[in-house]
């Protein structure tokens, strides 16, 4: 089993509807820790997304559909989560650049070159209260899962599992990143909405496989 | 949540067709991407300079366009940073083949958006400098934060730095006058109420109707403390006391006092603040010699005020006092 | 209600005394009585400008005092007229001895209050004349009411009388400009929230969560309606369906356009109104060539504003563009 | 029985404080009709007064005590109620100007004298819903009673009692003069603050004689 176009296209359609239906959790969520913008944010990138996802071509590798939302999000979106969501998938593009069937090797590095832009940027550390703390343990798992010889949908829904506790995992911590950590003792019991937004957007590349 | 506003989702474009309207003698508007320039733009041989950001703290940044300010704003959404594209945009428009400055206030968003543009900028043989402002002593600046915020410190470096660009220094110089205006002011802020932003109806936090936030940022961030409602004087040495330590201000010292409302607290209030932090800075042998009272840095909104000290010396007073031409800050000349 | 006061009773004093701080480049401060005049009142030859009435409004009048505007202004209680004493003392310190134009808003207590300080300064052979301004559409000037009240046209008036006087015209030729002005403007407000007054520190009326009043004075005082939340475009057409219908505005016209913020509304929904106003006067044929959008003429911390229409002829866009350096007005020069 | 100036000078300590007490009550009145300042205008205005009663020397006579009150109202109170109040015991004054004992018909004559002040500088004619509508029918009643024989007292009674009449007469009015005529219907209602001050003070002028 590879992971197609097909599914990239079926991920980014899952990830916008997913981000449509959050949008206002994610914007409370920010809100109690940040400055309430952040399903907005991405609710506009996505949806940008979606108007632009019939420029992909019939004959498109992943990689084209991740680089269209790439440059979507980093010219729509704004904010923090913009440029680190975009270097995300720019990231992810370039290191499956032209491949058509991503096999278990191909989606470590997908996920792997997504959280490594992620860090390139925004410089986050697990622990930090960031989307980083979702996608620190998404990439250990799936490297762990790849060396069990999982498939990439083993990969992917590991990954999501980790992810979701990672971002659970945000809730207790003070935040050394983004405008949370303005709040000092003030940000522990409340979850990171990068965190969660990655979790929603992860769990939703699984989802459409397994459906 | 009552505003004058239509589709909450037009409120950033609809404000700016507005003011291209009122202020077509100083600036022209670019709807896509969106961003606002003087309308002689790009002036050759002088350094162009663009800020920008979330939109909201208005008259930051569109305010200050004209000469002896900006030669170009980005507005972003409301409190969201733009996307590289205007900044890359409005960049190209103001380069006079003198490069450019942005100045950019610390924010995650606003700094890693202006990084994309000036990388974007640099591929097209433009000469790009960055200043990143972080006047906001309520922020501790350290490992264990995203570093100070850039708050209403910010309009004295685009109207120091603006007045540099004017009489023609080179970028290297530009840049340098702007830095040091930063490394010299310092901010902190109060809030009494919450704003609103529109697409949220819904106040940022929660204020009881006897607490305020000490320490706030510009997007209703919470800021040090939340206290029990003082008299204004209280609150004025609250909120200059790490001001003072923050920057060795010294008894002989020229500053610039800057009372900034954060744009529901009417100027009566402003100029009881302005006031008490003049005593202080007398007490401790501190000179005003020059001042700023106004809304200029808001948070929609927002009922509360920050207090900004600049240090002055001959170089920066100079350039403070040079003309300047912008739809809210407006002398000489 | 939480403001950035100490005793409410010296509210005024103190925000007074902050803005002679801040501002001794322009102006001087009487204490007793209180007043505010230009640094270098009496101006020999020319007339002197007084204007004033209850505080709370600000940046009107005492922002609105220096060279090519006003030579003193008078600062009563919060929403309440001054006494005779300070207009009368103001009146004396400006009278360069061409005589003093007296700018008052169309109020009981302030026609009266002035009536008596014109009386005593005549009784002291200065030459006062006196301009009512009733500007308000809001209001029917009938037998049946106190007739129209001054609102936020008077800084139009005010603008440009100064400008007369500082070129020197005589005092009737003053007065009639004024009268002019006056006749030429008209000006109709909107309320989204009432203003809190310190001593009162309770709200002047209520407004339910989706209510506003249309037709505000900018006391507080109810206006024509009070109606359910609209879009501000339908509000703007509201505002501007009344000023247009009173004075024959006509398609050739050209007009100052001024969008003025009720003290608690954030510039962003200033402009959305301006753009919508100017979009309406187009349709009329009506050229806006002059504008105007911020706090002028402001109700303490209410949120809301209100749309003036000037109309213009050539003598009057020539005293609106003449130099002016006041505190919160500034060009040219 | 004449008014002296113990009683001119009971009269205006009484005043400042039925004012005094009455402060947020006025304030109230005018905050539905007006402004909200009345009662603080006139707490302000007999303040002041009371600060500068110690002025008047000992053998001076009523229109001395009247002056020092209309002198300090014009240069205290401000707005509508300053000048006009402080015309009123002007001209009271000016009525009664060196006698040392008022008569009944002095009594009159410093009441159609100072609603006559009023008058001339605020112009309101009954109905108008301002303190007009307690002077005049506090007027007319002083003659009347006058012309029946009355005593000073009985003249300062029954044009107290015409004064609550013609205040209590004001709530169903629309407004003609002042801040409230800006309300149109809503003003419907609500008691003019004017005459309800006009009322107190005319009542203290009874009462310090009755006490
Ligand atoms: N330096 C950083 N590294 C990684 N993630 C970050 C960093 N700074 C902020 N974030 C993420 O961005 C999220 C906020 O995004 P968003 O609300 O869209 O932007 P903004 O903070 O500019 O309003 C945070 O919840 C956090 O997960
Ligand atoms: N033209 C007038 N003639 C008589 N009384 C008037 C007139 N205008 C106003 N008033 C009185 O003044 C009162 C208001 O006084 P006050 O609140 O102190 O002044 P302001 O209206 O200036 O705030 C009204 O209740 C009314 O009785
Ligand atoms: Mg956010
Ligand atoms: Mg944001
Ligand atoms: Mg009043
Ligand atoms: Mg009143």
């Amino acid at each position: 089993m590879y992971l197609t176009t097909a599914w990239a296209l079926a991920w980014v359609r899952l990830s916008a509807q997913v981000i449509a239906e959050h949008r206002s959790d994610l914007n409370t969520l920010d809100r109690e820790i940040g400055d309430g913008d952040h399903g907005e944010n991405m609710d506009r990138g996505f949806g940008a997304v979606m108007g632009r996802l019939s420029d992909v071509s019939d004959d498109a590798v992943p990689s084209e559909v991740l680089k269209l939302v790439a440059s979507t999000l980093i010219s729509t979106v704004g904010g923090a989560a913009g440029p680190l969501y975009g270097t995300a998938y720019l990231k992810a593009a370039i290191a499956v650049t032209g491949v058509a069937e991503l096999d278990a090797a191909a989606t470590v590095s997908l996920l792997t070159a997504a959280r490594d832009g992620i860090v390139l940027r925004g410089k986050a550390v697990t622990g930090d209260k960031t989307m980083i703390d979702a996608w620190n343990p998404a990439v250990d798992a799936a490297v762990a899962r790849q060396a069990a010889g999982g498939t990439p949908l083993d990969i992917l829904s590991a990954a999501a599992d980790a992810a979701d506790q990672g971002a659970i995992a945000t809730e207790p911590l003070v935040a050394r990143k983004g405008r949370a950590s303005y709040l000092g003792e003030r940000a522990r019991g409340h979850r990171d909405p990068g965190a969660e937004s990655t979790r929603l957007l992860l769990r939703a590349a699984v989802d459409v496989v397994a459906v | 949540m009552k505003k004058l506003i239509n589709d909450p989702s037009n409120v950033v474009a609809e404000s700016v067709a507005g003011f291209a309207l009122a202020h077509a003698d100083l600036v022209r508007v670019s709807n896509d991407p969106l961003f606002i320039v003087r309308a002689d733009a790009p002036v050759r041989g002088k350094v162009g300079i663009v800020s920008g950001g979330g939109s909201g703290h208005e008259p930051l940044h569109g305010g200050f366009v004209g000469p002896g300010m900006l030669d170009a704003a980005v507005p972003g959404p409301v409190f969201t940073s733009p996307t590289p594209d205007p900044i890359l945009a409005a960049t190209k428009a103001v380069d006079g083949g003198a490069g450019v400055l942005h100045i950019v206030k610390n924010y995650t968003g606003d700094v890693l958006n202006f990084e994309t543009a000036a990388d974007l900028a640099l591929m097209e043989d433009i000469d790009v400098r960055s200043v990143i402002t972080n006047d906001d002593v309520a922020v501790k600046d350290s490992l264990y934060t995203a570093g100070r915020r850039g708050v209403a410190g910010t309009v004295l470096v685009e109207k120091i730095a603006g007045a540099a660009a004017e009489r023609l220094d080179d970028l290297a110089t530009v840049a340098r006058i702007a830095e040091k205006v930063n490394s010299f002011v310092r901010s902190m802020g109060v809030a009494l109420t919450p704003c609103v932003v529109p697409h949220a109806g819904e106040p940022s936090f929660i204020l009881a109707e006897d607490e305020i936030e000490i320490g706030i940022g510009i997007h209703g961030e919470p800021g040090r403390e939340r206290i029990t409602m003082e008299p204004a004087d209280a609150i004025v040495d609250r909120l200059l006391g790490p001001i003072l330590e923050d920057l060795p201000f010294d008894s002989g010292d020229e500053v610039l006092l800057f009372v900034n409302g954060m744009g529901g607290t009417p100027q009566i209030e402003l100029y009881i603040l302005f006031r008490r932090a003049a005593e202080v800075l007398a007490e401790r042998g501190i000179t005003v010699t020059r001042s700023l009272v106004g809304n200029y840095t808001t948070s929609l909104d927002m009922q509360g005020a920050s207090i900004s000290v600049l240090k002055l010396d001959a170089e920066l007073t100079t350039l403070w006092d040079a003309p300047v031409q912008t739809s809210a800050l407006r002398w000489g000349k």
